[in-house]
């Protein structure tokens, strides 16, 4: 049995001012994802979350384009498919939220519309049928009146309505997947803790699989079961939500823990030294190497490789290896 | 938001200061450059390199007077077709107008008029403009709406149509008629320049300087200003090219620059009948000019603006 | 909603004052009309006369508050070249120009709208540079001499259309049975000035249209559109293209205001009795009230068209309000 | 050239206009009139209408292209103003007691007699019988009161002064009572002129007014005034009950079209079938074209003056600048470029049309010289070796092209200047100004006047001091002038007026170019095809084609 989604050293390139640059805006990325389960994929902004996100559903700009690697539904192979092919999949079997609730919306359409397309062309719904299809599913997403309100536009609802009804258009198509790109960026804190509760609801009733993207991982650890950290196209850590915060591996999930505000103390807040790198001209070796306060001489000359650890751990660092050399 | 270039890179994730590190030289459009180089160096350099005088006839030889007219001598030969004809020479390449003057030598000076009158005329509706809406956009109150009612008006009229009515109030003259361009498109900087000093002031950089009592002329001077100069550039290459089509526009319709200086509108106007009778070449040359200089403006501004503001590209 | 309608009605009540007093004052420094009416050798009796005739005899001031007092009362004043009255020739003219402005518009919208789209969609594609390469064009070539090229070719040359007017048709106020009829005839005497003026504005279009179909298809909104797996054909025919179109409306509505009111430099090539051409007369002739009427009517179809657009995006949109 | 044989019935005239003692000569007027007036009458030289007894129904349209915009004030009389446009349009709708036809400059319209008294205190007229306007109504004596009485055009405050009273005999007969001897009377009454003789009809215009009037205006003329766009277009369609004949052409258009270029492209492509003013780049193609035929009609003479060349900071003070400006201009050329040689070099600035004109091809004047070593010479004894720079040469509009060709030909020897290039309007302004009109002395003016009213009419509005628009004014023309006012004798008269224009060319005060042909270019559809057109042209001094009646196209398909 495959699992779910499966992606295999997924690499992605944007071929810039006229194919002189190449950004590597993916660079190797593999993951695998079961129903149900949610993966957080976390790094900071520019990192190459959100193309991995569009790279999933096969939609990344036309500069840019997928070089190498698979990614695989129950199975399937989604780069082989045509674009016409892919279309069925979007929103049917993977929908996506993205992260603005105030420009995700056609300002000219009624919430009515927009709701129903998916459950539209991809469920064959018409009429009385589509009509109570989206009535139900803004009552699941918790729109008060949903009866009146879905005739209105999206210019007449709040914020946290909105990024709600994008909830409920995510769930209109009936996905297995639901790709949530940083859904609470741009919600008031109040609203983002509703936000997310109602996700994990929604998650529970239907059995989704949920890749959530974001930059706070306070948001991770309440919401992942598994975790990738990105860095410059790269995940450099995977493992487990517990075993992130307890045990993280890699320099830069550490400084990314580091660089959270602790209640209690006075300590001033940890920064992490330099700029995000450019990816179009990584440094030689370990592209976190020159911001890194643990790099070796072998971080410099040699991209590190994926080291699997113990407890279902990968992350792509020398550090590892090091110290069990070091140590043995 | 965004160009295609933008929209990568926000997906994407580009830095900033990767994008800033390009080499945005090598992006200049080449061929509206060229063009503009060219003409330029036509303009600049005509008395050197124009064959013949732009206001004096081109003095015939008798063999031409005799094929022309019948005539042992004549003080010029009218209507020589340019050189590829079988009556042209290349002593006048593209030929001669209805006066015997060298057409070629007539089109590089009218470069000359075409891109002082251009440029300074722009140059002076960018300064106006500029200054009045950092006034507008900076003082408020009063200001703000005085200048942008009248803004408002002179938005109302019509370019074409109010630089006529200037010009019958002016006269003819190329110094009034970079005047009449100041008059006529201040207005279309003055607007855009108080959106952007709008945003501006709430910026912190203002506030800091205005919380640390730095005087209202400082901060316009100093943060505004340069502020807006993005803006006013990418306007400024863009109302170029209008400025040319109405300095030819006035010229054609015998308001404009007053002859026997060449201005390209000029030539055409008096042309008009001369292409009637199939001597194309004499309005259409002009004609040509004209378009390639706005050609190349346009082009150039579209690539300013890419660059410098993609806010502005609905302008 | 209410305070701000009434006042982006107050601006505009004030620019239209503006404008009518900009105009009265520059009008009165083009020089003496009196003189350019009366004949070299004219004697001073009979200039006298002409002089209290158009009122020009008294003070500017009250000239200007009996102007303004017209005005209100929608009297234009009486044409200073043409003897009669200005509001009489105007819209005499007016059904001309709408008809030369119409035919103009749909040209820049059938050459602009679908290239701009296209050279969206396929950006940085053949299609995409040609598309451009029109639009530059059309801007970049002067009406007049467009013009030209068109009489030599078309009406000269081949012998194709005619070069002159606007035809034997004509619209009359007072004859209902001439205003159908109208639109309909003379379409040859049309199609050249049409294109000439229809090609520059279409420039514009095409350039409005593009930029505002990148920015739409690279919204969010279209993102999520097709992450929801919309066909790509309905992405494009249902939301972007709504979308898009209306700055490339509000824009083309103030285009068609321009090709009726303004067309100067094509109506006096094609000769076409448009107000253009009425306000190019006006203004060699120091026609004072022609000028003004005729620049106050495109003033206020100008001013009422942008007052709805406020009002209008202003309800759309509440950030507008307080920006503007 | 038919305009030529004109002259001699012009020179009859003047000495019709002569005082004749002829006291019982009253009685030996012809055609059996009864005499309308008592005591001795001045003799008339009135020209007998020629009545042409039914040619068919009017048929085809013929399309007019005038060369500016038209203005609806043409079509009411009563304002008329002091241009010889405005007859081309009381030539359609309306008629005149008297006006200029082909068989003389004053040929009998809607009078068929007129009687002007020996003291020139009287003047009278009888009608023709059975008048109509256009609606129908009846053309009376009292429509020619009102119109008198109702006239605010040119000339109005001189008729409006010197009348005493209006009597109505009967309705066909008419006469006028003057305070003083209304010497000029005749002259300016015929239609050439004025507006006054040109009869409106009183109910109708009292009925819809001065607008309504310019709007849809009726008459008694030949054409019926159909519609009208203001400024563009104008249509007439033939009245088949007009008294002198049945209009040739069923319809008349005209339309005002100011770009030469547009009017040939019209002519060529059928739209138009008569032009104005074809000369300078567009003759040789309405040569060319085998379907065109063209009249040269010439008109006056082109010359350039030098408003404010009194003044001592002018450089036109110094006669020899002058004389080197003249010098300078190679006319045998310029006529060839312009004109394709059908204009005349000539000698006077005023138009050998007018009966006390000097001749200006040798006889009384000689021809201009071109010289530009001899030009350079002159120059070289002035303050200016080397030439100078003016400031504007000023064409007469649209004659642009021509002014630029000048103001070459005076670089030639270093006069150098810029043209400036107006609208008719304004040109008129600044002419009518005078030479306040030029400001800054540093001007030439390249003018061109058509006037009627001979010679001293011409001299008496840029040669004279006390006129608005002079531009030369010397003591010395002055007081010649001065006598010439004076001066009762037609003799003494003529020979000062020729002293006058002798001074003005040798001066140099005006610089005579050439006689202008004002070409007109015919369309095919005019009839007959062929030669043969220039019988259009036959009416004396008239830039235009008059009378329209006459004209014949082919009919419409």
């Amino acid at each position: 049995m495959p699992p779910l989604l499966r992606v295999d050293d997924l690499r992605a390139y944007y071929f810039g001012f006229r194919g002189t640059r190449v950004v590597k805006a993916i660079d190797g990325v593999s993951f695998s994802l079961e129903a149900g389960e949610t993966f957080g994929l976390v790094g900071e902004s520019g990192c190459g979350k959100t193309s991995t996100c569009h790279a999933i559903v096969r939609l990344l700009p036309p500069s840019a384009r997928i070089v190498s690697g698979r990614i695989e539904l129950e199975g399937e192979d989604l780069l082989g498919k045509s674009q016409t092919e892919m279309r069925q999949i979007r929103g049917r079997r993977i929908a996506t939220i993205l992260q603005d609730p105030m420009a995700s919306l056609d300002p000219l359409f009624s919430i009515y519309d927009q709701v129903a397309e998916p459950a539209y062309y991809h469920r064959a719904f018409r009429g009385r049928r589509l009509r109570q299809r989206v009535k139900e599913l803004l009552s699941a997403v918790r729109i008060p009146s949903p009866e009146r309100r879905m005739k209105d536009l999206p210019h007449q609802m709040s914020g946290g309505m909105r990024q709600r009804i994008v909830g409920a258009i995510a769930l209109a198509g009936g996905p297995q997947v639901i790709i949530a790109d940083e859904p609470t960026t741009n919600l008031d804190v109040t609203i983002q803790l509703q936000y997310l509760n109602l996700l994990k609801d929604l998650q529970r009733a239907s059995g989704v699989a949920l890749i959530f993207v974001t930059h706070n991982l306070g948001i991770v650890a309440k919401m992942c079961d598994k975790v990738g950290v990105m860095y410059a196209g790269k995940i450099v850590e995977m493992q487990s939500v517990r075993g992130l915060f307890y045990n993280p591996r890699h320099p830069y999930t550490r400084a990314l823990l580091d660089s959270i505000p602790k209640l209690g103390t006075k300590d001033p807040l940890y920064v992490i030294p330099g700029q995000p790198p450019d990816l179009s001209r990584l440094p030689a070796g370990c592209s976190f190497q020159p911001r890194c306060q643990s790099a070796m001489e072998r971080c410099r000359v040699e991209e590190p490789s994926e080291q699997h650890l113990d407890d279902a751990a990968t992350t792509r660092c020398w550090l590892p290896l090091h110290e069990a050399t070091t140590r043995g | 938001m965004a160009t295609i270039l933008g929209r990568a890179t926000e997906i994407g994730g580009v830095s900033r200061a990767a994008r800033r590190s390009y080499s945005w030289v090598r992006e200049i459009p080449l061929v509206p450059l060229l063009l503009v180089t060219v003409l330029v160096l036509a303009a600049v350099l005509a008395p050197v390199l124009a064959p013949h005088s732009h206001l004096d006839p081109v003095k015939p030889t008798p063999g031409q007077c005799q094929a022309k007219y019948g005539m042992a001598d004549c003080p010029y030969v009218d209507n020589m077709p340019p050189f590829w004809f079988s009556q042209g020479t290349f002593a006048t390449p593209l030929g001669t107008d209805y006066l015997g003057r060298d057409l070629l030598s007539r089109l590089m000076y009218g470069a000359r008029i075409s891109l002082v009158v251009a440029l300074t005329g722009t140059l002076f509706a960018g300064a106006i403009g500029t200054l009045l809406g950092v006034l507008a956009g900076y003082m408020g109150k009063w200001w703000d709406q005085i200048i942008m009612r009248v803004t408002d008006a002179w938005l109302t009229l019509p370019s074409l149509v109010f630089a006529i009515l200037l010009s019958s109030v002016r006269g003819p003259g190329v110094w009034n008629i970079v005047l009449i361009l100041a008059l006529v498109f201040w207005s279309r900087y003055s607007r855009a320049v108080r959106g952007e000093v709008l945003a501006l002031r709430e910026r912190e950089f203002v506030r800091l300087a205005e919380i640390n009592g730095v005087g209202k002329l400082k901060i316009i001077r100093r943060h505004l200003i340069p502020n807006v100069m993005n803006t006013v550039m990418v306007l400024f290459s863009l109302q170029v090219g209008v400025a040319v089509i109405i300095e030819a526009s006035l010229s054609f319709l015998g308001v404009g620059v007053p002859p026997p200086e060449p201005s390209w509108g000029l030539m055409m106007a008096q042309e008009r009948e001369s292409l009637m009778q199939g001597k194309w070449w004499l309005a259409v040359f002009p004609g040509i000019c004209i378009t390639m200089l706005v050609l190349s403006a346009n082009m150039l501004g579209d690539w300013l603006r890419v660059r410098l503001d993609p806010q502005l590209r609905n302008r | 909603m209410r305070k701000y309608v009434l006042l982006r009605g107050f601006y505009s009540l004030v620019t239209l004052w503006l404008l009518v007093t900009i105009i009265f004052a520059m009008v009165r420094l083009t020089g003496d009309p009196v003189a350019m009416k009366g004949e070299i050798g004219a004697d001073a009796t009979y200039l006298e006369r002409i002089k209290h005739d158009w009122g020009l005899d008294q003070p500017v001031y009250w000239q200007y508050t009996g102007f303004i007092g017209n005005l209100l009362k929608g009297d234009f004043g009486h044409s200073f070249e043409k003897s009669l009255p200005v509001r009489d020739i105007y819209f005499e003219r007016l059904p001309n120009s709408l008809k030369l402005g119409f035919a103009a518009f749909v040209i820049s919208l059938a050459l602009g709208v679908p290239f701009g789209m296209l050279s969206a969609l396929k950006v940085n594609t053949w299609w995409d540079n040609a598309g451009k390469m029109i639009a530059l064009l059309g801007l970049s070539m002067p009406g007049f001499f467009v013009g030209l090229v068109l009489i030599i070719i078309f009406g000269v040359q081949l012998g194709w259309l005619p070069v002159l007017g606007k035809g034997s048709s004509a619209f009359v106020w007072s004859n209902p049975a001439t205003w159908a009829p109208f639109w309909f005839r003379d379409w040859p005497h049309l199609a050249m000035p049409a294109f000439a003026l229809g090609w520059y504005f279409s420039g514009a279009m095409l350039r409005i249209t593009r930029s505002g179909m990148l920015d739409v298809l690279g919204s969010d909104y279209i993102k999520l559109v097709r992450l929801k797996g919309v066909p790509e054909r309905m992405v494009v025919a249902k939301h972007a293209l709504k979308n898009s179109l209306i700055p490339v409306l509000t824009f083309a509505g103030l285009n068609l205001l321009i090709m009726v009111n303004v067309a100067v430099v094509i109506e006096v090539i094609f000769n076409w009795p448009g107000v253009g051409q009425l306000l190019y007369d006006g203004l060699s002739n120091r026609d004072f009230p022609m000028v003004q009427g005729v620049v106050l009517m495109s003033g206020l179809m100008i001013v009422m068209l942008n007052f709805v657009i406020d009002v209008l995006y202003g309800y759309v949109d509440p950030r507008i309000r307080l920006s503007r | 050239m038919t305009r030529r044989t004109g002259i001699k019935e012009l020179l009859a005239l003047i000495a019709a206009l002569a005082l004749v003692a002829a006291a019982g000569e009253a009685a030996a007027q012809k055609g059996g009139q009864t005499p309308i007036l008592s005591g001795p009458l001045v003799k008339l030289d009135i020209k007998e209408a020629q009545i042409e007894t039914a040619k068919g129904k009017p048929k085809g349209t013929f399309r007019i292209a005038q060369h500016f915009a038209l203005d609806p004030g043409w079509l009411d009389p009563l304002e008329h103003i002091f241009a010889l446009t405005m007859q081309t349009y009381d030539y359609l709708v309306h008629d005149a007691l008297i006006k200029p036809m082909p068989q003389g400059e004053a040929t009998y319209s809607l009078a068929e007699h007129a009687e002007l008294a020996a003291d020139f205190r009287r003047a009278a007229f009888r009608l023709r019988p059975g008048l109509k306007f256009h609606d129908g109504q009846p053309l009376s004596t009292a429509d020619v009161k009102w119109t008198y009485e109702n006239y605010k055009g040119a000339h109005a405050k001189l008729f409006r002064d010197k009348l005493e009273h209006i009597q109505i005999v009967d309705d066909r007969t008419i006469v006028f009572h003057f305070k003083e001897p209304f010497l000029e009377f005749m002259d300016l009454y015929n239609g050439a002129v004025s507006g006054i003789g040109w009869i409106v009809p009183k109910h109708y215009y009292e009925k819809v007014g001065r607008d309504g009037f310019k709007a849809k205006p009726i008459g008694a003329g030949p054409y019926k005034f159909v519609s009208q766009q203001a400024g563009v277009q104008m249509d007439f369609e033939a009245w088949e009950e007009y008294w002198r004949r049945t209009p040739a052409a069923k319809t008349i258009v005209v339309k005002g079209i100011r770009d030469n270029a547009a009017r040939l492209a019209g002519l060529q492509t059928g739209e138009l079938d008569l032009a104005f003013g074809m000369t300078g780049k567009v003759l040789p193609q309405v040569m060319a074209d085998k379907n065109l035929r063209w009249v040269p009609n010439f008109t006056s003479v082109w010359h350039l003056a030098f408003p404010g060349y009194n003044e001592p900071d002018s450089p036109f003070h110094d006669k020899r600048v002058r004389q080197a400006v003249s010098l300078a201009i190679n006319r045998e050329f310029l006529v060839r470029q312009e004109t394709q040689g059908v204009g005349k070099v000539w000698g006077n600035w005023i138009s050998p049309e007018n009966r006390d004109a000097l001749k200006g091809d040798g006889k009384d004047l000689p021809l201009p010289e071109h010289n530009i070593a001899k030009a350079k010479q002159v120059l070289a004894q002035t303050k200016f070796p080397n030439g100078f720079e003016f400031e504007w040469f000023v064409p007469f509009v649209p004659y642009f092209d021509m002014g630029e060709r000048i103001l070459t030909d005076l670089r030639a020897v270093g006069i150098r200047g810029k043209l400036q290039s107006l609208e008719g309007p304004a040109f008129r302004a600044k002419m009518g100004q005078g030479r306040k009109g030029f400001p800054g002395n540093r001007t030439i003016v390249q003018n061109i006047d058509p006037r009627p009213g001979g010679a001293k009419a011409t001299i008496g509005v840029y040669a004279v001091c006390g006129s608005p628009a002079s531009i030369v004014c010397e003591p010395q023309i002055e007081e010649l002038w001065t006598k010439h006012e004076a001066s009762k004798n037609l003799d003494e008269r003529d020979r000062l007026n020729k002293a006058i224009q002798k001074i003005l060319v040798e001066e140099y005060y005006m610089v005579p170019i050439y006689w202008n042909p004002f070409v007109h270019a015919i369309g095919p559809r005019v009839l007959p095809e062929g030669k043969g057109i220039e019988r259009y042209y036959d009416t004396l001094h008239a830039p235009y084609p008059w009378p329209w009646e006459v004209w014949e196209v082919r009919a419409d398909r």
